[in-house]
């Protein structure tokens, strides 16, 4: 019994070995250097492993660095929040109105991503511009004499574009958790006299609530570290972002400790984030216990995050 | 279709005035009108037409895909009619969405909010019409205590056991008050005690709240038990309509007569009629028995149908001849099946596979089986219990 | 595309002898509109999806060299151009490569582990995921930062084989759970009944479980290849000489904004649609969807 | 100007058999080359154009690989953290110091270098640290002011007060790089050390540079973007380069004119090449012949056609049209140069680069 | 415990030797010696033991969560034993993997590999076996005619029915020709109709094959007609093993008699013995039965129990006596329910409520009701028919 024991532990080591070896080496090991390399210093241009708070203070010190959190925050927010929106009546359409060709509805989705993040931000750019498709339009139809300059190089196109790069991430887990959402449901709710928008409200959201949590992090994350979208179609006050300012830290200031600091603030600002929606789905729901029903996405997703 | 007009013994669906003048006074609760529907070219319901009382208790029987669902969530207002009318209380409801329409209705899987509390998917129904908040627990609670629930109301509904649930779905289904509540095989997933305390738990329901059960079932003996009335559907049709026992003892056709309980299917020609009701006909075998039966035309084809359990079994002598009121004929045992209550025979009769099954005698106290593969025997079944109808009907 | 949208039934034309037959067809229209809204709400977000692909397709084929409305007549030169540019295909074989390798090298680490994560239980499991996961949840400027941090500290020479290893990090833990959520609905019954056929643990994987998760796998590994190639901000940090499509593309996009790259673009999603939909025309039956 | 130096004869025939080296020698340092597997060069766009490239992979016999930097920051950062994988790098005046005191780059054995004094003194001092040489010279120019002659006239671009003028409101563009300073010191007269400003001096000139935020559009990060917001019609004027200019004329169909505020510090700057730090040896052959090949008089005057900017080497004149020849200053460059600020590193790299984000982020 | 214990009748646990002895020669197919099974602190079987011959078709009965599937899968090596001994064909199993015992399993829900053809799934077991490709498909295709499948080789599992996927889960299973077969409730999914088929020829393959059946079923009705042995499982313990008849008409405990079919239990106090097994007692209403049953002290309480389909009714009168081999009650009727073939009626009689299933009278042909609600009847049962236990045992 006991050899059986150790045999089956063997095995999951086997299993488990692997990735558990990459982990340690690629996650763990990285993430700690990081983590050091933001207490030391560089020292013409050369790393210096000398421990010190220096990168920490400039950072509580520097107004473009709070800037640049706050830039960021503030894209990670609005692409979640619009990600999530415009995920919602994708999802259920999909799930609910679509009864045929279902994979190519959803893989339109995904395919949308194919184009390249870079080309899809440019694409934004081309039509938005001066003389793009939409201010050409406008103005040879006479609604505007001047070319609309809101359109880019504006927070408006971050938000779009940051959106449209981050929607697809948000989709995928919203659409996977109303698959397990049954028609049933709704029209028990219907039968009750809910009607549709209330169907939608009462039943189905709070059903993917963690879908929705999990859909509106990735969305989160995306924007928050993105800074392309920001450099190419924003205004010259939001191309910083604190994410931008890890990698300018890195490809052009050489200061790599300032940017593994930056960097660490990045991730304890993640875990932050990732905590309160995980607090907050805990007090949504006031029945308490965690459980596995019908509708929620598997623990492990949320354990995931959580 | 002819099957399902005759049955429907109502309203024929070509006279609509006279339909609309029924509507007024006392309309029925639901009334369906020669209904069909059609699922991309393949037909689930093929003119379908019944009427549900007030206060009836009907059910609609019938095995797997024959379209019980299918209609049952057309009334709901799930689906709608390609062809036909359907009217609820007197009012025609077709296109109308469910949430406007007065019934309500019991899953087949309960389908409760695993979101909300035992409580909260009850009063799910009061929320949406406005309720305010503490009427709608103290009517939630009502509810549940009305099915023995009390108590319940705070518990997450997942982890509670399927009679639970059960109870559970028709609380929040008749806490609405509804003209009719639409039931969709509610016990299939219980086990047979449960099944069988549920049954009459839900009759007593029903007949207290005072107002119409469409009930679907694959069961037989739970329609038989419970129902007013049964429509007994078959591919997309109703073949018969009526009350238990008429649909028992009196079977319309083939499909029905197997159906509903067992049936000994004999095959035989009309000789003649005995009576009003009773046909005279020639065994395959030879024999001629008697049954109950339309006229048919000398020399046709007739099937009988007997039932196992009246069928008298006595070993095979010299006076095994029928009477005017029983029937006889001489087989041999083929089979004997010892059933805890009693033993099934088969026999190698004329025309068919004769069954019977034979209870054990009440005086008698272990079950031994009393005829043994081989023997011949006399089965005897009163001329009232055998049943003539038309072959493949 | 023939597709089918679930409609509420036609309306039946009313018969004369009906006077409810109007107030019904109003009925079924008001019926029908919140329905019709969410279509148009979907049309318009599939558009606001693909807006950026077709205007890249359309500067594709414009003859100018500037993107500019309207475009200057109608050309394919551009996707000449492309295929004969080295530096794009060299790009193009490279992200194609480093796409591949990582997903399948973290398919080959991730299912295992996930396999055993669903089957065993260790203290610390549930850290172990989230750990897993992070790569994948932490915004790419810092994982790969985090990782150059690492090759600098050992001196590696940054190439493909780091760009490699870096997506390979950022897929592990997505295959890991996508793994585990799998098994977590698969009956084990399955693997039950192909023990008691004679199969011993390891032929049971090999030809049940994995036959089994076979539309799971295709999912993931599409979902590998779709985030692998579209990978700038960590592969900014650990590559080397050689660069993959996203980066050749940015450095283009910095210097002479050829329309070449519009080409590119327009093939790459023109095949994926187009492959796209022969996958659902062969998969209709089985309504596999590959997420 | 030492002995050593080629004649005209053996300098035109350079391109076409490899060099002045003897038969055996070439051969033995051919050898040498060919066992460099890729010859990697991190430079700017434009410096590894086919036009130089595919001859020279012909004649060698190995690849060439380019890597683009986008920023003089990225030139050393990338040649930094990547030592080794270089061994061409491109260095200019601006990061010399930097590419060296961060290792990645090497000092030349200018004994190897075949075409080192036919660059002017000016140019090659501009590469020289305490004695060292860390780059021989390549290209060198002055940053015109680019601007659209539809929404100025020629006479309002005198010098860089321009960007404050109305008619630029919302239209303006700048370079998103410490070069901003420069600007503003020009314009507020630090002309003394503009590359070891005192904190006051910059706040000066962050807050005067601040006032041009309703004027700013958008700031560009590489040649190739600030081609398409002028083209696109975003923006109608922006301090840029030689090349930009030479392309927007090439397409812009004489909308787009430039100055050269040679009087009021122009910013100039000479590009070199060097070679990386750590690098094997055949590499380290073959990058010496990749310095001679782009230092070669004909290829010069082959990168003047390329790029429009000057070249290091007055030689190429006689390979280029006169017009050609006097538009990128080929003759001129001691003259030129003295007249603009020529950029060097820097005192305080980092300093000046918050500064620069700090001025960028404020703009809209 | 002690019941399981009783009821196996075989060998003691504690006394290993014998039962080592008793595995040479022709060993039991299997033999389970007082195994419990423990989850995580909870009790799932208790001590569970029975012998099941080579060529048995052994049933075991009992309510959900009893154990049954827990005791199946500690035999097919899907669970170890937390202690007790599994020994198949005379070799101890515990420890042994499933893929090294000669048995083979029908599950519940067939576990068919949905992404195999139906050839492949039942060549299966021979693959892992290394049998050559072309007699796996010949053999695969000879079971599935044994079934009366032939020529389904080629189709995918998914959308087949699940009488199809019955059939082809025993093919899959028998074409390893085990020692034993084990069927976790393989009929649980299907209709009446089907399920009855599926009986029978799940009973002929067991014959033809000759191999020993290990049945698993909540279905009283199926392990009567189908088992030669029933074991009857309650709360992780064997409550009553023997053949049909004998759990049938002697149960040993309530809980068999009221599982097992229905019965009626009277409160009642012992008398004395009449006979060997006969015992006397008097009623909690005042009447005195007999019924079948060992000594019991005079005084001690005891529960007679009774099948309503032993019980005959009358009208009541005044020769409502009973007589040494028929007891007699009078009551009163409470409920009277229309069966179809029957009419169940519920009294109020001494010692509680006497329900009476009442068969049509075969040579009566329509089902009215006899007795209504209210009336004063005879209730009379054979003493053979009676059996006391000891109250809640
Ligand atoms: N949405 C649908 N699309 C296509 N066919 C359908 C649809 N719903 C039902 N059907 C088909 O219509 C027929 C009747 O189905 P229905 O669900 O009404 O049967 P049922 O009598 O309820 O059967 P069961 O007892 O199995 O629930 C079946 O053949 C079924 O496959
Ligand atoms: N893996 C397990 N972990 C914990 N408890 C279990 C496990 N398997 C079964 N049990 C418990 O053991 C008891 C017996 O379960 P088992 O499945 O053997 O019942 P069963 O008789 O087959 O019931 P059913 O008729 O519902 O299939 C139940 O209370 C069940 O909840
Ligand atoms: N297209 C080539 C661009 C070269 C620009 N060099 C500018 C150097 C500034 N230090
Ligand atoms: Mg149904
Ligand atoms: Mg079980």
């Amino acid at each position: 019994m006991s050899l059986i024991r150790r045999h089956r532990w063997l095995q999951g080591a086997i299993l488990l070995g692997p990735a558990a070896a990459w982990a340690l080496a690629f996650i763990v090991v990285p993430t700690v250097l990081a983590v050091c390399m933001s207490f030391w210093k560089m020292r013409d241009f050369r790393l210096v492993k000398e421990w010190n708070l220096d990168n920490y203070s400039t950072f509580l010190e520097g107004d473009i660095y709070w800037r640049g959190l706050l830039n960021a925050l503030q894209n990670g927010a609005m692409a979640a929040a619009l990600a999530v929106a415009l995920s919602l009546p994708l999802a259920h359409f999909i799930r609910f109105r679509v009864r045929r060709h279902k994979t190519l509805f959803i893989g339109a989705v995904v395919v949308a991503l194919w184009l390249g993040y870079l080309l899809r931000v440019f694409g934004w750019r081309v039509l938005f511009g001066a003389n793009g498709v939409l201010n050409t339009f406008l103005m040879d139809v006479g609604i505007t004499q001047e070319p609309l300059s809101f359109l880019i190089f504006s927070r408006f196109a971050i938000v779009l574009t940051q959106t449209q790069l981050a929607m697809p991430f948000a989709f995928i887990p919203i659409y996977a958790a109303l698959e397990r959402v049954q028609p049933s449901l709704l029209q028990a709710a219907g039968d009750l006299g809910a009607r549709r928008w209330r169907q939608f409200v009462s039943v189905e959201l709070p059903l993917i609530a963690p879908a929705l949590v999990i859909g509106a992090t990735f969305a989160f994350i995306l924007a928050f570290g993105d800074y392309f979208a920001t450099s190419f179609v924003g205004p010259p006050s939001a191309t910083q972002t604190i994410g931008n300012q890890v990698a300018d830290n890195f490809r052009a200031t050489i200061n790599w400790p300032m940017g593994a600091a930056l960097g660490t603030i990045m991730m304890l600002a993640i875990l932050l984030v990732l905590t309160l929606p995980a607090l907050a789905t805990r007090l949504w729901r006031p029945a308490g216990r965690r459980r596995r029903d019908a509708a929620a996405p598997d623990t492990t997703d949320e354990g995931a995050l959580a | 279709m002819s099957a399902a007009r005759a049955a429907t013994g109502s309203t024929p669906t070509d006279r609509p005035a006279a339909a609309a003048t029924a509507r007024e006074g006392a309309a029925p609760a639901v009334s369906v009108r020669d209904v069909t529907k059609a699922f991309e070219g393949h037909q689930a319901v093929r003119g379908v037409s019944f009427d549900v009382g007030r206060t009836e208790f009907f059910a609609m029987l019938g095995p797997s895909g024959c379209g019980k669902t299918t209609t049952l969530k057309m009334i709901a207002g799930f689906e709608q009619p390609t062809s036909g009318e359907i009217a609820i209380a007197g009012r025609v409801a077709n296109g109308e969405p469910p949430f406007k329409r007065d019934v309500n209705t019991v899953f087949q899987n309960y389908a409760l909010f695993p979101h909300l509390s035992v409580r909260d998917n009850v009063a799910f129904g009061l929320r949406m019409k406005g309720v305010g908040r503490r009427e709608r627990a103290k009517t939630a609670e009502e509810a549940l205590e009305r099915v023995g629930l009390k108590g319940y109301g705070r518990r997450p509904v997942p982890g509670l056991s399927g009679g639970e649930q059960q109870r559970i779905a028709v609380a929040r289904a008749l806490v609405n008050r509804p003209a009719v509540l639409l039931l969709d095989e509610p016990l299939g997933a219980l086990d047979l005690k449960l099944r069988q305390a549920m049954q009459s738990e839900l009759k007593q329901i029903q007949h207290d709240a005072g107002i119409a059960f469409v009930y679907v079932t694959h069961d037989q003996s739970e329609a038989l038990t419970m129902a007013d009335r049964i429509a007994v559907m078959h591919g997309g049709r109703v073949m018969q309509i009526g009350d238990p026992v008429s649909i028992y003892e009196r079977p319309e056709n083939r499909f029905v007569a197997d159906f509903i309980g067992e049936s000994s299917f004999l095959e035989a020609t009309a000789l003649g009629m005995r009576g009003d009701d009773r046909v005279e006909v020639e065994l395959a075998g030879g024999a001629v028995v008697c049954g109950v039966g339309g006229a048919r035309p000398r020399g046709s084809a007739v099937t009988v149908a007997i039932r196992p359990e009246k069928v008298r079994l006595a070993a095979a002598g010299d006076d095994d001849a029928g009477s005017a009121e029983e029937n006889a004929v001489t087989g041999v045992v083929t089979s004997a099946v010892y059933g805890g209550s009693d033993t099934v025979y088969e026999l190698l009769a004329p025309g068919g596979t004769l069954k019977a099954r034979v209870a054990m005698d009440p005086g008698q106290g272990h079950g031994v089986s009393t005829y043994a593969v081989g023997d011949r025997v006399c089965a005897r079944f009163a001329v009232a219990a055998t049943v003539a109808i038309a072959p493949d009907a | 595309m023939s597709t089918t949208i679930e409609s509420p039934a036609p309306a039946r034309p009313a018969g004369p002898a009906r006077p409810s037959g109007a107030r019904r067809a109003a009925l079924a229209l008001r019926g029908r509109l919140p329905g019709l809204a969410l279509d148009g709400t979907v049309a318009l977000i599939y558009l606001f999806l693909y807006l950026p692909a077709i205007v890249i397709a359309v500067y594709a084929f414009s003859a100018g060299r500037t993107m500019s409305w309207p475009i200057d007549g109608l050309t394919l030169s551009w996707f000449e151009t492309a295929y004969s540019d080295d530096g794009l295909m060299e790009g193009l074989r490279n992200t194609l490569k480093v796409a591949s390798i990582s997903t399948v090298a973290a398919l080959l680490l991730g299912v295992p582990a996930g396999f055993a994560l669903d089957r065993f239980d260790f203290p610390g499991k549930a850290l172990f995921q989230r750990m897993l996961m992070a790569p994948f949840l932490v915004p790419g400027v810092v994982s790969g930062m985090a990782l150059l941090s690492l090759f600098l500290e050992l001196d590696v020479r940054l190439s493909l084989t780091t760009v490699v290893i870096t997506h390979t990090t950022m897929l592990l833990g997505v295959f890991v759970i996508l793994t585990v959520v799998t098994l977590q609905r698969w009956d084990r019954s399955y693997e039950q009944a192909a023990m008691d056929l004679g199969a011993n643990e390891l032929r049971t994987f090999w030809f049940v479980v994995l036959p089994n998760m076979k539309s799971a796998l295709i999912g993931a590994a599409l979902l590998g290849l779709t985030v692998s190639l579209d990978e700038i901000t960590r592969t900014f940090f650990v590559t080397g000489t050689d660069n993959t499509l996203p980066m050749v593309v940015m450095s283009r996009l910095r210097t002479e904004l050829s329309p070449a790259i519009n080409a590119i673009g327009t093939t790459i999603i023109g095949i994926s649609l187009l492959g796209l939909l022969i996958w659902s025309l062969l998969f209709r039956k089985r309504g596999a969807t590959p997420l | 100007a030492c002995g050593g130096s080629d004649d005209d004869g053996a300098a035109t025939s350079a391109a076409a058999d490899g060099g002045t080296t003897t038969g055996a020698s070439a051969n033995a340092s051919m050898e040498t080359i060919r066992q460099c597997p890729v010859l990697n060069i991190i430079t700017w766009e434009g410096y590894a154009n086919d036009a130089y490239v595919r001859p020279f992979e012909e004649r060698y016999g190995i690849e060439v690989k380019p890597t683009y930097a986008s920023s003089d920051t990225e030139l050393v950062a990338k040649a930094a953290t990547q030592r080794g994988a270089f061994p061409v790098v491109s260095v200019n005046g601006a990061v010399r110091g930097r590419q060296a005191a961060a290792g990645a780059i090497q000092p030349l054995d200018v004994s190897k270098l075949e075409h080192y004094d036919g660059a002017p003194q000016q140019l090659r001092d501009a590469l020289v640290i305490d004695g060292e040489t860390w780059g021989t010279p390549q290209n060198w120019g002055v940053n015109p002011f680019i601007y659209d002659s539809s929404v100025l006239r020629a006479d309002e671009v005198t010098g860089y007060d321009v960007l404050w003028n109305p008619a630029l409101r919302g239209k303006v563009s700048l370079w998103n790089e410490v070069s901003l300073l420069y600007i503003g010191a020009t314009v507020l007269g630090f002309n003394d050390d503009v590359f070891d400003l005192s904190d006051e001096q910059l706040d000066q000139i962050k807050e005067r540079m601040l006032t041009l935020a309703p004027q700013v559009r958008t700031t560009w990060n590489s040649g190739g973007e600030l081609v398409q917001l002028f083209t696109n019609g975003e923006v109608a004027a922006s301090p840029g380069w030689a090349s930009i200019y030479t392309q927007l004329a090439r397409e812009g169909g004489g909308r787009f004119a430039q100055a050269v505020f040679e009087d009021s510090g122009a910013n100039a700057w000479v590009d070199g090449l060097g070679i990386g730090a750590d690098i094997s040896e055949p590499c380290k052959e073959a990058a010496y012949a990749w310095i001679n090949w782009m230092t070669d008089p004909e290829m010069q005057a082959t990168l003047v056609r390329e790029t429009g900017y000057g070249p290091a080497q007055p030689e190429a004149a006689r390979f280029l049209s006169r017009e050609l020849a006097e538009e990128s200053g080929a003759t001129r460059a001691e003259e030129l140069l003295r007249k603009g600020i020529v950029r060097v590193d820097p005192a305080r790299p980092d300093v000046y680069q918050r500064y620069t984000d700090e001025i960028v982020a404020g703009f809209r």
